[in-house]
């Protein structure tokens, strides 16, 4: 089993990046793979407590605190997160908030990276 | 290398595709990529579909938007998810989401 | 007593981004927005699809069983039900090679009496000159 | 002088539609015109409070509130705000929320419309 | 109608600009649309530049990126937010972003 | 003791999204990754400017006076200045009527002693045969 390295950058809530990435981060620690994911630029939305689900709009805080729930790392860039109002205090319990190097620590020795920044 | 391309748009805004030329390529259409896999304008099939490459179309990302195997190209593979994994980790050795 | 008309325009395909349902959200908001406004005065919101945006009239459309998300297809059928003028640009459909088989047309099944209109792009050009303001998606 | 009314919607924190948008309305503002300014997708970012001022960051919590001292009626999409997370709490003092009605009630009176919707 | 159209991205990916066929149409290039004003890829200026139009261009927007007025082309004139205001206002009746 | 080489691609203009200032935050990183990481561990990051990327690179950007925002430049700057290896695409230069003259070339004001590399694409598809990881912006 390996250890898969996803970065989801400028996704928008609403479109759908982050939902792939949180629907394929499930399907490869459904598969025994390790998986850490970082969030940075507006990807960062993905952290703060207290989404609600409507159905109008992507709802990804419950999927994630179960993929959390099954060994999902999961951390938000710190810089980037404060710069939108997001702060220790609103992040989703279990969420990490690092500066960017331990993306590129996760990197270090992940067999795979996917890296999400079109747009 | 052996290179997996996603492509999430249907109007690419980069020309990075056309310029790679890796040992083995697999293009992964996803979010609104899968329509290359579908939409023929004016009769013809997406010119993306040209290239010497794999071709997989990610099935919930198809279904998502009024679409289902009876539309696509018979080149293209539909897969899943898991399938991602598996091509990510076995087939390939690196990935690019232009 | 006056009305105030409202050009929605949608330019790109769904999901990528949250505009085209935002455009139809927005649209049917029309229906309610009188509570702001004195007795007799009232918003009017046409819905135009045009260019790569007439793929978010497609059929079936399986976001809920995917994604947990509601449809685009669901946000037009509510608009139908709530009698708002839908257009959707014919040049475009034939370039992509769809039909009117391939896309929602009514919202019979919710009691919805408006049709879906599949018009040439002329008739789209008619109604951003007659309204007073444009939003672009 | 006349009555402008913007929507902002699809705006990342990070392009610059959103600092347009509040440039455009400062401008307008200058010239004596009234401005309203409504948020909706993504562009609800701007209405938390908290956001941190980082010079690599877009940082527009401070010329709007001095935008709303001189007569800035700004306006978020309250389903937008609540699916991101962005509850009534932590919402910037004088940032109003309200259904997306209150956008088409402010366009029904309003001499132009830029409506910031591409992406 | 008289119709002030916002361009805001360098490479578009919408056809709108060229169906739309006002009585009177104004082009205001901002944000990375201001490319379309100094660029020529190849040599050839940017084809929106060729739709008659009166063009206009945020120069905020063009300094911000490291252009200026030595760089854009005769036909388009430099304009600032306040501009902007009083063309809305007073020259077109309606706005498009596209 | 082990490298792992990154690959950092970007071929979207400035400012529109904030994607390309934050590819060079990220590489810049590389810089302080090794707290996380054993003894004589390391990760490198290179830098390539590829289609409309290289826009980027332009000269006098004035974001932080007109927006308050640090520019583009600046970071790239802060790239020749911790040394990464930063190369920009001749072909696309070519294609937008660019020079060496019109881009960053160097930080010699902040004692940089690395300078911008113009390369034809096919340095580049080298560097990204070499890395281990590919992030493309």
């Amino acid at each position: 089993m390996g250890k898969l390295t996803i970065g989801c950058f400028s996704s928008l809530v609403g479109s759908m990046s982050l939902d792939f990435a949180v629907k394929l981060s499930a399907a490869a620690i459904e598969k025994g793979h390790k998986v850490d994911f970082w969030v940075s630029g507006n990807g960062t939305m993905l952290s703060i407590k207290g989404q609600r689900a409507f159905k109008d709009y992507s709802a990804l805080m419950k999927p994630v605190q179960e993929l959390m729930g099954k060994g999902l790392t999961i951390t938000a860039c710190e810089a980037c997160a404060e710069a939108r109002g997001y702060n220790k205090e609103n992040t989703m319990e279990g969420f990490k908030r690092h500066s960017m190097d331990w993306y590129l620590a996760s990197a270090f020795n992940a067999d795979r990276l996917l890296h999400i920044g079109g747009e | 290398m052996k290179l997996a391309v996603f492509v999430s748009d249907y109007k690419l805004n980069v020309d990075t595709l056309d310029r790679l030329k890796p040992e083995k390529l697999g293009i992964i259409l996803v979010e609104n990529g899968v329509y290359h896999a579908t939409i023929k304008e004016n009769g013809t099939p997406s010119s993306l579909l040209k290239k010497n490459a794999n071709f997989y179309v990610l099935m919930d990302d198809l279904e998502t938007r009024g679409l289902g195997s009876s539309d696509i190209n018979n080149n293209i593979k539909m897969i899943s998810y898991g399938d991602i994994v598996d091509l990510i980790f076995n087939e390939y050795e690196k990935t690019a989401w232009l | 007593m006056s009305t105030t008309k409202l050009g929605f325009i949608v330019q790109r395909p769904p999901y990528k981004s949250e505009n085209p349902k935002l455009a139809l959200t927005h649209a049917i908001s029309s229906q309610s927005v009188e509570v702001y406004l004195n007795d007799g005065d009232i918003v009017t919101a046409d819905v135009a699809f045009i260019g790569d945006g007439v793929l978010n009239c497609l059929k079936n459309q399986k976001a809920m069983e995917k994604y947990a998300l509601s449809s685009t297809e669901t946000h037009i059928k509510n608009s139908l039900l709530l009698d708002l003028n839908v257009m959707v640009c014919k040049e475009d459909l034939d370039r992509l090679g769809l039909s009117e088989n391939d896309i929602v047309m009514d919202a019979e099944e919710f009691g919805a009496e408006v049709t879906t209109k599949v018009v040439p792009f002329s008739e789209i050009t008619k109604m951003m000159e007659e309204v007073n303001h444009l939003l672009f998606f």
